[in-house]
Order: structure tokens, then sequence, then C-alpha cells
């Protein structure tokens, strides 16, 4: 089987003195689509901003990701390999215009601003808007807009439907997917709401206080709703919409 | 008579009209919804409501008063709370701490220069039993704020409005980054608030929208689209070209 | 008159040839650097002892201050300012104040704590009649290369990528860097290019405004002056408010003698209320 | 130690300075490089009361409170308009227009020359101010204390929890109901009394007063002892003032020449080893060892 | 007690400003201290002579009062000297008077000084007594009006009040009278409204290290050109930097009591003496009030065979002796200076600037207010 993407090998990781992520090991090959859910506080973020090495502390473990060993890099050399990722809470560049926001991490590839643009209307319309005064959804829009304009290979999405209007959502969803099948993107997709990221994703992994607790096929979840109802907790059940 | 009501509520930024000529009117103990697209100026909206903005032009009434040109604290103190959409929070205090401050405003306590803040047992005590009852923890009240995960400070965002026991509540997506178990027990402790009480809700949650609100409001373009029950709404077919999408909902 | 508003108008070009690296490092990188002064007083020290010692023509000297300086600021960026980017600005004005104080000293022990003066070569020195109205040939001089340096620095540093890149690491550097943005050289070029700027701004003013150790501290109130006039983000704004503090400084010792330096305090607290944010900022949303 | 009674009068009268400053920057988080008005102000007026004809220390104090007090509510306004910056630039022109002010007055404040015939009497009728600076120490170490005092139970209070709330958002303060103007307006007018206070100090315990007593190195010098000691704990503003004062005594008197320089190496170190100034530092060694 | 004194060293307080704006004066009048010490040795009337030396910043009046306070009590100093500026001076004199000291103030100038304690002596001029002689000079060199440009400050004002009075006493006018700010000197502006008043004469004190500034700027306004005469006092051509000011400052006329090219044997001997210590300095006026300060102490340690305080004090009143300068006298009654002060122009000499006196006022005292 050819290398994985991304592999994690035993990663713990955590803030000073506090451990968060325990014995950590993930892959993720090319053109895969990979659910991150778990409780609130249980390390998601944490275990993508990790990967790209934006904050927390690496305390043991190896990360590889495009065939390197990326864990001693700076998070910039990460990300010029090919990491694009979207923060949970979005740190759009509040001085920058919503087009300079685009346009300041570009790397050529097939994503462009006219691309970009195309996604997202409501960010063409606003394009000459400080980043700062945009809405909430607007702001996400443009956070993703901004991973993809880095044209990676592995997209690192943090809640990136929160605050994101339902037809959007639907649309945004529907793009990763096409991304995914056509361009072989792959993605790691942490979402609240498992019936939103269960059928765009094919693996699935759920983390609880720090530690993977399930792994396996979204599809096989999505089919029993018991196992994912322990471990994510009363009413999160991945039962699709009435 | 409403418990809050604009006419011909607008607001500009530069050329660009973000909240058009909006009449609304929530009646006391209504539990309203307001939803619509990205960039609708439902967040706008609020903030004119609350004062954090001055409209361009139109009127802002409170149980019937005008309030349009009171600042924002005023407002507070007639009952009017919020929260917001991207969190407002004491990134060093705790959220006993903050939620404390919350209660010794209300009771119109700040100005005092002279007895201790931990002097004001009752008030402490009140800011726990508020936490308590959003399932906090005895450690996450008193960590600092800044070191508590997202989840937790949305729910806290939640609770300083609550401390305050507004009148007329303004909810600016109080569910966005709470997971669902959650985000439904905050809005049913909110729809379980007295019926004085008088709730707005911005969401894009459909589900916890359509569970909540007796009247659903939708903005687009920063003018009201449509305005009537859920049902009437779900089924409305700008709304769900606009907005909803897919199936219909509820 | 016109020669008011010309001696109004060379002054402001001097004030932003001085202020204008602080309106890079503090404006757009968002490191209050008090120790800018400093960066200029070195400049101003290398002109003069290049010039008076060495003989070395006056534009050599000036390019060669620059360029030291330049060179200075990006060493002490990797050996010092690097660790307090992202800390409070109180603790920036900590570092910095005492970075003054030792470049004070230090120049004291070097050359003393005489003026230093600089005989300009005879193309630069005299006055010329314009149409009937007398200027200095020196003034004329810094008017022209202050607008170069305003046209450079707004079209090859604020309104380009690199520009919109450097706002983006100043708004969130963590992020930044996760967004591929290499946000320390970013920092370390931009660093020394506001060095080497103070660098220039204080060979050019040493004929005008004599130097000192006590330089830094002297004219630090200045420097904010422009920047915090001026607004972040922007040289234009900086120039406009170096323009229109000249000009009102200038006037009012002309016209009004016996009210001192109110004018430009007045001017300054005056624009600051009206404009909180700086002369080109959009009215605050309110 | 009694040899040193004149420098620690005027460690104590810093100390002082800097916990106005601290009530300020540190609680109400409003920067201000302009501090040195109300302490001029509070200088002038009470030097110029005692100049004609009034030399009752403690009503001196008073009436140097007062005025720097209403001096501080009259300009807040404009101080709290905008952010740091525009906070510390219009703070800073205010107290240089200030200055100017007093320059071109040489018939009331004596101009450049300074203030001169200011005759104080004996601290509560008692203890008169000597050459060996006794009385003029323990004046100010009380008149310190009682201060201190004072300013610990307003931090610790709602309103001191208001302003830690101001300075932590001050864009949520609003939306709980908090008038923040009203509170920033009250810390500021507190902060400029007490910086009154400390200038009456310095103006009764030299019997002299100059511009000096206005002028922005004092502002800035205060803020460098603020932040050198620590902000927002009030015991960081008077360790930073007391260790700032004696380490420039020593310094200047064994190297007059280029003091300085050891102050800037220590600045530099001190930025570059900790956060939080000598009290941070002092808790994080404490803690390491602990 | 003498006997008691007897063979312990007797210590000076020298207080000055050695850093920040007028640290300059302050390395000129401690240079001279030194010098004096290694020229005419270090002991007088049995005792050996300890500088103590403090810096003041220039700036600060309750700094320079501690350290008063500090060198009295904890140092037991015999006498006090040095101070650079006006306000410093004045902070300082009750000390000396409740201490009974004697206050050798040897740089600040500004008339006042020596009545704020009957401790204080003065080595080093007052702005009115080299102001006046200009004024007269000018008149008879038939000048009928003159502009007025000082820096705006105590010692500025003193100029300014007396060249009016002179000036305008013997018959002259003075249309324009500008003050400019201490801080933030760019002397462009003024010197267009000089130009655009077209007085015969400018009259002109600024604290020495801004003369440059103002040569340069007369020079580039051409107001050489225009017809006005530039006068004024010394400082303007201070000889510390006179050199560097190059071409503009040519021709120059200006009323001071020291010149570094002062034509006498002991100056000779003072100007090669300091150089060779203090390369890369020449003395200027400052300097010599620190020079002339040593010499009143020392001579009066001499006299009273190393007495202290009043006695101190009585021994230095009225004392008078050949200084670099020229003749001095310590007034015994005003206990201030009473010396010649000389019309000087600015020539260059073996390539190098000058300030050549050409005229004498002998024996100024300070004209008084
Ligand atoms: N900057 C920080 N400093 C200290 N602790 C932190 C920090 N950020 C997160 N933590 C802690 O790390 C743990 C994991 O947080 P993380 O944000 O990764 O969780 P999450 O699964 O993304 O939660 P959520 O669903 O709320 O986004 C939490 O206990 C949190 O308190
Ligand atoms: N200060 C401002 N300056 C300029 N435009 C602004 C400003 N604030 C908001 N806008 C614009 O006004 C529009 C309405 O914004 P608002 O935040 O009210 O939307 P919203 O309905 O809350 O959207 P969302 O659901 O995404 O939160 C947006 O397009 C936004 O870009
Ligand atoms: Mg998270
Ligand atoms: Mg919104």
């Amino acid at each position: 089987m050819a290398e994985p993407l991304l592999a994690l090998r035993g990663v713990g990781a955590g803030y000073g003195e506090a451990a968060v992520l325990h014995d950590i090991a993930l892959e993720v090959a090319p053109g895969e689509a990979v659910a991150l859910l778990g409780r609130n506080g249980t390390g998601k973020t944490t275990l993508l901003t990790t990967i790209l090495g934006a904050g927390p502390r690496l305390r043991a473990g190896t990360i590889r990701f495009a065939g390197r060993a990326i864990e001693r890099l700076p998070s910039e050399r990460r990300a010029a390999l090919g990491l694009g990722w979207v923060p949970q809470e979005r740190n759009i560049f509040r001085s920058l215009t919503v087009e300079e926001n685009l346009t300041a991490v570009a790397r050529p590839g097939p994503w462009t601003l006219a691309r970009v643009f195309a996604l997202f209307p409501r960010l063409a319309e606003r394009r000459r808007n400080p980043g700062g005064a945009l809405s909430g959804g607007e702001q996400q829009m443009l956070a993703m807009g901004r991973a993809l304009m880095l044209n990676p290979r592995l997209l690192l999405l943090d809640e990136p439907t929160e605050g994101l209007a339902p037809v959007i959502v639907q649309g945004l969803l529907a793009a990763i997917a096409r991304m995914v099948r056509e361009e072989g993107l792959a993605a790691i997709l942490v979402e609240q709401h498992a019936r939103l990221a269960l059928p765009v994703t094919d693996r699935v992994v759920i983390l609880d206080r720090g530690r993977i607790v399930h792994a396996g096929p979204s599809a096989a979840l999505l089919a029993a709703p018991e196992v994912a109802e322990r471990h994510l907790g009363l009413h999160h059940a991945a039962t699709p919409d009435p | 008579m409403s418990a809050l009501a604009t006419e011909g509520l607008t607001r500009d930024f530069g050329g660009f009209r973000a909240v058009a000529d909006v009449s609304l009117a929530l009646a006391e103990g209504a539990r309203h919804a307001l939803i619509g697209p990205n960039g609708a100026g439902k967040t706008t909206l609020v903030n004119l409501l609350s004062g954090a903005l001055r409209p361009s032009a139109g009127r802002v009434l409170l149980g019937g008063a005008e309030i349009t040109a009171l600042p924002q604290h005023a407002r507070v103190k007639r009952g009017l709370a919020r929260t917001f959409q991207v969190n407002q929070l004491f990134p060093d205090l705790t959220p006993e701490g903050a939620v404390g401050l919350a209660v010794l405003e209300r009771q119109g306590l700040t100005g005092r220069w002279w007895r201790p803040a931990a002097a004001h047992a009752a008030e402490r005590e009140e800011a726990r039993a508020l936490l308590a009852g959003l399932r906090f923890s005895a450690a996450e009240m008193r960590a600092p704020t800044r070191s508590l995960p997202y989840g937790r400070q949305r729910l806290l965002e939640i609770a300083l409005a609550l401390a305050l026991r507004p009148r007329v509540l303004l909810l600016d997506e109080p569910a966005a980054g709470v997971p669902p178990g959650e985000s439904r027990a905050v809005l049913e402790a909110v729809a379980a608030l007295p019926r004085s009480v008088t709730v707005l809700l911005i969401e894009h949650d459909m589900d916890l929208v359509f569970r909540f609100a007796e009247r659903i409001t939708v903005l687009a373009q920063g003018a009201v689209l449509a305005e009537g029950p859920p049902a009437a709404i779900a089924r409305d077919p700008a709304v769900r070209a606009v907005y909803l999408g897919g199936p219909a909902h509820g | 008159m016109l020669t008011v508003l010309l001696d109004g108008l060379a002054a402001g070009m001097l004030l932003f040839v001085l202020s204008v690296g602080l309106s890079v490092t503090l404006g757009l990188m968002n490191f209050v650097n008090l120790a800018h002064g400093a960066f200029g007083m070195a400049g101003g020290y290398l002109c003069v002892v290049l010039l008076n010692r060495l003989g070395l023509p006056f534009l050599a000297c000036l390019l060669a201050a620059a360029l030291c300086t330049g060179l200075l600021g990006l060493a002490l960026e990797r050996l010092l300012y690097r660790r307090l980017y992202g800390r409070d600005h109180l603790e920036q004005v900590l570092f910095s104040i005492g970075l003054v104080f030792i470049a004070g000293a230090a120049v004291d022990w070097l050359m003393g704590a005489r003026q230093q003066l600089i005989t300009l070569p005879p193309w630069l020195s005299g006055r010329v009649e314009l149409g009937g109205v007398g200027l200095g040939v020196y003034r004329l001089f810094l008017i022209a290369v202050c607008t170069g340096l305003l046209l450079a620095l707004h079209l090859g540093l604020v309104r380009t990528r690199f520009g919109s890149r450097l706002r983006a690491a100043v708004d969130d550097a963590v992020v930044a860097r996760g967004l591929g943005i290499p946000v320390e050289r970013l920092f370390a070029v931009t660093f020394a290019l506001g060095s080497g700027l103070a660098g220039l701004g204080g060979a050019l003013g040493v004929e005008v405004l004599g130097l000192d150790p006590t330089f830094p501290l002297k004219y630090m109130v200045y420097f904010l002056i422009v920047v915090a006039v001026g607004g972040a983000n922007t040289v234009i704004g900086p120039f406009l408010a170096a323009i229109l503090l000249g000009l009102v400084d200038v006037a009012g010792k002309y016209y009004l003698p016996q009210f001192g330096a109110f004018g430009i305090y007045t001017a300054m607290v005056a624009l600051l209320i009206l404009r909180p944010q700086g002369l080109l900022a959009r009215a605050a949303a309110r | 130690m009694p040899e040193q009674l004149p420098l620690l009068g005027q460690a104590a009268i810093a100390a002082l300075f800097v916990l106005s400053l601290d009530l300020l920057v540190g609680y109400a988080g409003v920067l201000t490089l302009g501090h040195a008005a109300f302490f001029g102000l509070g200088a002038y007026g009470a030097g110029l009361l005692a100049q004609q004809g009034w030399g009752e220390p403690l009503s001196g104090l008073l009436a140097a409170a007062l005025l720097a007090g209403l001096l501080g509510l009259l300009t807040a306004p404009l101080v709290l308009r905008g952010g740091d910056l525009p906070a510390l630039m219009v703070t800073l022109g205010l107290s240089l227009m200030l200055g100017e002010a007093a320059n071109k007055l040489p018939g009331l404040t004596g101009g450049a020359d300074g203030l001169l015939g200011v005759e104080i009497w004996p601290v509560l009728g008692l203890f008169r101010f000597d050459l060996h600076g006794r009385t003029a120490f323990l004046y100010a170490l009380a008149v310190l204390f009682l201060l201190f005092l004072l300013a610990r139970r307003i931090t610790a209070s709602p309103f001191g929890l208001a302003l830690r709330g101001i300075r932590g958002n001050a864009r949520r303060m609003p939306a709980l109901g908090t008038p923040v103007r009203r509170r920033l307006v009250a810390a500021y007018a507190l902060s400029a009394a007490y910086a009154g206070i400390a200038g009456a100090l310095l103006a009764q315990t030299t019997q002299f007063v100059s511009l000096d007593a206005l002028s922005f190195q004092r502002s800035a010098e205060g803020l460098l002892m603020l932040v050198l000691g620590g902000l927002g704990a009030l015991y960081g503003a008077m360790l930073g003032a007391i260790v700032f004062t004696l380490a420039h005594h020593l310094l200047s008197e064994m190297s007059p020449l280029f003091w300085q320089f050891w102050i800037g190496l220590a600045l530099v170190g001190l930025a570059l080893a900790g956060r939080g100034g000598l009290l941070g530092l002092g808790a994080a060694l404490l803690g390491r060892r602990a | 007690a003498p006997a008691l004194a007897q063979g312990r060293p007797a210590r000076i307080g020298l207080i000055l400003p050695m850093t920040g704006p007028f640290a300059s004066t302050g390395r000129q009048v401690e240079a001279a201290v030194r010098l004096y010490l290694r020229q005419r040795g270090e002991s007088f009337g049995g005792r050996r002579l300890e500088i103590l030396l403090r810096d003041d910043t220039g700036t600060a009046p309750e700094v320079t009062r501690r350290l008063a306070q500090e060198l009295v009590v904890r140092d037991k100093v015999q006498a006090l000297a040095g101070f650079g500026l006006t306000p410093l001076a004045f902070a300082a004199a009750p000390v000396a008077t409740e201490a009974k000291l004697p206050m050798v103030v040897m740089a600040a100038a500004t008339s006042a000084i020596v009545q704020r304690s009957p401790f204080i002596l003065r080595t080093s001029f007052t702005l009115p007594q080299v102001t006046a002689p200009i004024a007269e000079w000018a008149l008879r060199e038939r000048v009928q009006t003159a502009a007025t440009l000082v820096a705006d400050y105590a010692p500025g004002l003193d100029a300014e009040r007396v060249f009016k009075a002179r000036f305008t006493g013997g018959g002259g006018r003075v249309p324009l009278e500008l003050r400019t700010p201490l801080r933030n000197p760019d002397y462009a502006p003024f010197l267009q409204r000089v130009r655009d008043a077209k007085p015969e004469a400018l009259f002109i004190f600024v604290p020495s290290g801004e003369g440059a500034a103002v040569m340069k700027q007369f020079a580039e306004r051409g107001l050489a050109e225009a017809g006005v005469r530039l006068i004024g006092t010394g400082d303007v051509v201070d000889d510390d930097l006179l050199n560097d000011m190059g071409r503009p400052a040519l021709g120059a006329v200006t009323s001071h009591h020291y010149s570094a090219a002062h034509d006498s044997p002991e100056n000779k001997a003072y100007v090669q003496g300091f150089i060779a210590a203090n390369p890369g300095m020449r003395p200027n006026f400052m300097s010599v009030g620190g020079w002339d300060g040593m010499q009143l102490i020392a001579e009066a340690l001499q006299a009273t065979g190393g007495g202290e305080g009043e006695a101190l004090l009585a021994a230095m009143k009225g004392r008078s002796w050949t200084s670099p300068r020229g003749p001095i006298t310590i007034d015994a009654e005003t206990r201030d200076i009473v010396q010649d002060v000389y019309i000087r122009r600015v020539e260059e000499r073996d390539g190098q600037l000058w300030n050549i006196e050409f005229d004498r006022l002998p024996a100024m005292r300070d004209p008084g207010t």
C-alpha cells in the first residue's frame, strides 16, 4: 500500500504542563476525507493545530506528511508542504480586505480568486470590505476560501459550517465531497453535527478526553447510531434529518 | 403593546445598506426567531436594538417607550440584554468572577468604591448557581476563561446575559460551537424562562429554530422577507430559495 | 506667505523622513519601537564620521548610513526584538527605552556629549530664488528625497502583496504562519527596512537639527505625533500628518511667535480627537 | 540609613506617582504619557498656596488633589475617545500644553526659573522640614501608606472589578449595563488626584516647583517604573518606583557619565526575561523554588 | 576647629549635568576642574581636595536639591559647586543656607542666583553682564534697528530685557522681539520673520549647542546679503563647536567674558593643557567657570589654612586673580563676579575658527535688573 499522506504515531500534545492529547495514531490517505468527532473540549482543535504546529506543544510521537517528518518544522513550512487550515474561530485578518485575505496566502494551483468567488458569491459582493467588518457567516466563508487559496493537499477543517446558512452548508459540504472525490484532495473535518459530517466523509474518528475511542468507516457509524450515542452523548444521534 | 418593536429601522455602512427599513414587533413573552442568509443584517439589527450601533434612520421601542437615543448600558438597565455571535468575554477573569460582575452590575453596585467585591457573598452565590445550572463544574467556574474550551466559552456568553435577568433577551447564534445535545438543553432552559421574558433568537441550526420558535422573521439583504409561524415559513418558497434550501423542515 | 508655505512643507518633509521608519515598525508591524530615534542617531553619527573624518561624498554617506543602520536593525531584530513581538505594548516600551539609554550612553562614550555638525557640499548649500521666493537648496533636496521615499514605500510596501502579508502577520501571527506566511522573515526584512529608513532620516536631519546623544529622546515625541496622527497601515497618512504639522508649526512660529510650541500641540490634540484612528481612517462606525 | 532619607523620601513620592499610574493603566487599562500634567498641577497648586502665605501641608495636599482631580474630570472625555495610541498622544499633548502654559506665565509660576518662595509650615504644626530630610521622608511615607490602603480598598471593590472588566473587554461591559465611560472618567479623576497629591508632596518637601514637574520625562519615567514593577497589582507599582529610584541613584553615583548604560541594560534584560515586570519575575522565581 | 580639620581631605560636592540635554556644559566644567587639580596640585592649606561628582541630568531641580542634601549630610562636604542651570541652582540654594556652606556657581548665568542665598558665589558670568556691551557696541557702530531672538527661558529673557533696555536707551529701536521654544527649535520661520522685518542687526541668545543651527539658517536665509548683521552673546559661537560651524559663523560679532583665543600667557597654558587632556574638545566659556571656581576654593582654603564654613566663605569674598579669561574679582558685597567683557569677531586663523577679541570693557559688573 502506498504511503499515507498524513501519518501520526504516538502523538501526545498539550499546553504548558497540561496534557490534552494522548498517544494518537492517525493516517489519512490522499483523496480521503476523515470526520473527527467528539464532545466539547476533548481535543479536536488541539489535534488539528498539533498537526499544523500552531499553538500546542508536541510532547511525544511523530508526524509525517507527504513523505517527510514535519514535527520539527515551523508551521509556515508545514503549510507550504500542502496543509490548508480553517481555524475554529475563523481568525480573519481584520485589517485586510476580503480580497487581500485571499491573495495574501495564495499559492499557485487550481484554486484561484475567481473560483473561490464562484463558490461563495457573497464574498465577491463584499470583496472590498475589511475582513473585520464581515458578518459571522461571511467570515466563515472567507476562512474556507482562504484555506482553498493555499491549494493544499490536505484540508484541516475545524467546524467550517458553524454559523452558515443551511443552503450554504449544503453547498459547502457538497463542494467538499466533490473536491475529495474529483480532485484527490484529502480532508479532516471536525464537526459538531455527526449527521452532517458522516455522509461526506469516508472514515470517522471519535476523540474522547484526548484519546481515540472509535475509528471506522463513516457509513458504518451512520448505520449504527447507538455507537455514536455512546461516544458522543445523548441527543447526539447520527440520525439524518426527518 | 409589544415588548420590543422597531419602526423603519435602517443602517448604512458607507454606501452599503445592511439593514433596510425593518419594522418588527415582539409580543411580550414571545419566543421569536430571526433567520436569514449570511450577511442579511441579523447581527447588525441586534446591534441596533441593543444600542451598540446607531441607526441611520428609524426608531426602537422597548415596552412602548422610545429608546433610540439611549446608550447601550442604559438599555440594559431597562431590561434589554444580548449575547454576541463572536464571543465577548473576559479572558483573565474566571466564569465565576465574570458572572459575579454581571450580577453586581445588575444591582447597580459597580459604582461603589468601598465594600470589597468579595464581601458581596449573595451575588457570588447567585453566579455560582447560574453556572451550575449550565452544567459548569466547580473547577471550570474557577479557571481563567481563556483556558476553557470553546464550547464552554459559548455557554459563558449566554450565562452573562442571563445573569442580567432581562425582560427582553437577544441571542445571536448561541448554539454555534456548542454540541447539539448541549445546545438543545440550553435552548430548553431559555424557552423555560418565565413568560414575562421575551426572547429573540438568531440561529442557523434549523432543528433548534423550529423546536424553539413560535414565530419567525426572515431577513434577506437587510429587509424583512417573510414573517409568520414556523410551519408557514418552512413552506415559503422564497425562504426556501434564499435560505433553507433542501427538503422542508419542521 | 509663499516662503512660509514652502518652509512648512520642508519642515514637514523632514519630519516625515525622520518618522517614516517608525510608521513602518509601529504603524505596519505594531511594535512600539521607541528606540526608533536611536537608529536615527546611529545613521546620523555614521554620516558625520564618514563625512567629516573620511571625507566621503555626502550622498555616499547617506546611503551608507541607511544601509548600515538597516543591517544593525536586522542584527538586533534577530538577536533581541523578535523575542518581544506579540508582547504587551508596555513591555516593548520598557525594552526599547532601555535600548535608547544604552545607545545614548554608548554614543556619548564613543563620540562625546557635544553637538555634531556637518558641512554640506556646495551643491546643496545656499539658496535659490524661485519666482521671487527664496528657498534653501537643502530644503528642496529634502522635499525631493521625501517625495521619492513616499512613492517608493507606498507602491512598494503598503499596496503590495508584501504589505498585505505583513499586515496579516501583524493581525494574527499564529494563524498567518499556519497559513504559510513566513512571518519571521517578513518581520526581519521589514524591521531592517524601518531601521534603515530611520538611519537615513537621522543622516538627513543632522544638518537641520544637529546631533548629540540625546537625539532619540529629544525627538521621540515628534516621531510619535506623526505616526499617531497619520494612523497605522499607511505611509500616506503619516506623510499628510507630517506636512500638516510642519505647516502648522512653521506658520505658528511665523505669525504667532509668542505662542511658542502651542501650535503643534494643539493641532495634534485636535486632530487626534477628531480622528482618533488617523487622518485617513474612515470615521469609526458608530 | 538616616543619611539616605532625602533619597527615600523621593522614592516614596515616586511610588505614589506610580501608584496613581497603576490605578489608571494597570486597572482601568487607559494608557497615558501625560500624567505629569496632574503631578505638576498638584505641585504648582500646593506650591502657590504656600507661596501666597498658606503653608499648612495637609490642606495643601487636599487642594492639590482637588485641583488635579478636577483637571482629570475635564480632560477625561478628550482622552477616552480613541484607542491606545490616541490616548497616549492626547494625554501627552495636553501635558505638553500645560507645561507650555506654565512656561508662558512667569508671573504666576516663575516660568523656567521655577516657583520661588515656597514656605511650608511644620506638619501638624509639630514637625519642621529639616535638612536631613527626616520629616520629609516620614511625611511622604505616611501619605503613601494611607493612600496605598485606600487604593487597595478601591481596587477590591465592585468598582475595581468593573475596571478590570473594562480592561479585559471594553466591548462587553456596556452590554452588561456598565456605563463604561463614566467608570473610566471616575478612574481617571481618581488617578489624577493621586498624582496631584504626589506632586504636592514633592513641592512641599523640596519647597520648590519647576517646569520639570510637568515634563514629558516625568510621565515617561513613571510609566517605566510601573512596567518595571509590574502592572495591576499596586505592590508592583511601588516596587518599580523604589527599585528604579534607588538603582538610578546608585548607578549615577558610581558612574555619573554612563549610568544610563547600566539602567538601559537592566531594562532590556528585564523586558527580555520576564512577563509582568519585577513582580512577575519574583513570582516566577518563587514558584520555581516552591 | 581648624586644628581638627587639618589633615582631613576637603570634599567638594560638584553637581553638574553630565547627561541629558546640557551634558556638554557639565563635561566642560568637569574637565576644567580636573585640569586644575592636575596642574595646581591637590593640596591647599594642608588639606587634599576631593571632588565628589554628581549628575543632576540638567532638568530635575528636586534631584539637585536631594544631591546637595546628601552631599552635605552624608558626605560632609566643605563646599557645593557646579550648577549648570538656574532653576537647579535655585533649588539647592536653601541647602547651602541651612548648612552654612559656600556654594560656588560655575555655570548658571541668571542674575538673580546670588541673591538666593548669602552663601552663593559665582565664577561664571551673568547674562546682563555680557549682553550690555554688545548693545553698546552696536550703538557705537551706528546700528539703529535691531531685532532680538532669544531662547524662551530665564537666561534668554534676561538677555532680551537687557539688550532692549540698553539699545533703546542709547537711541536704537527694537522693531521685532522673538522668543524660540527651548524644545523643537526650527529657527527657519523666526529668521524668515527677521528677514521680512529687515533690521540692521539681529541680536541672538540661544543656549550653547543651538548656535550652529541658528548660524546655518542665518546663512541659508541670506540674511547677511539682506544687510542684517549678526550680533549676540558668546553662547552662540561656543568655542567648542565653532570649528564645526564652518563658514556661516565667519564675521559674527559677539560679546563675552571668555574666548579660547584670548591673548595671554595664562590662557595659552590653559588651552594647551585642556586640549592635551581632552582630545577633540576646546575649552569654552563654561570651562573657565569651573577653572576659576576651583581657583576660588583653593585660594580660600590656602588663606584660611584649611578653614571651613563661614570662614571659608569669608575668605572667598573679595578675592581677585588673573584667570585665563583675564583679571577677575569676586565682589565682596554681591558675591558675584566682576570681569572684563570682550567684543569679538569670528575669524579664521591657521585653518581654524576663533573668536578674536578686538574690544574690551573692563571690570564689568552685573548691571542688575
Ligand atoms: N490555549 C490553551 N491553553 C490551555 N489549555 C487549552 C488551550 N486551548 C485548549 N485548551 C484545553 O485543551 C482541551 C482541548 O481543547 P480543544 O479546543 O482542543 O477541544 P475541542 O475538542 O476542539 O473542543 P470544542 O468542541 O469546544 O471546540 C480543553 O480542555 C481546553 O481547556
Ligand atoms: N462595520 C461594518 N462596515 C461595513 N460593513 C459591515 C459592517 N458591519 C457589517 N457589515 C456588513 O453588513 C452585512 C450584514 O452583516 P450582519 O453581521 O448583520 O449579518 P448577519 O445577518 O448577522 O450574518 P451572519 O448570519 O453571517 O452572522 C454584511 O454583509 C457585513 O459585511
Ligand atoms: Mg475545537
Ligand atoms: Mg450574524
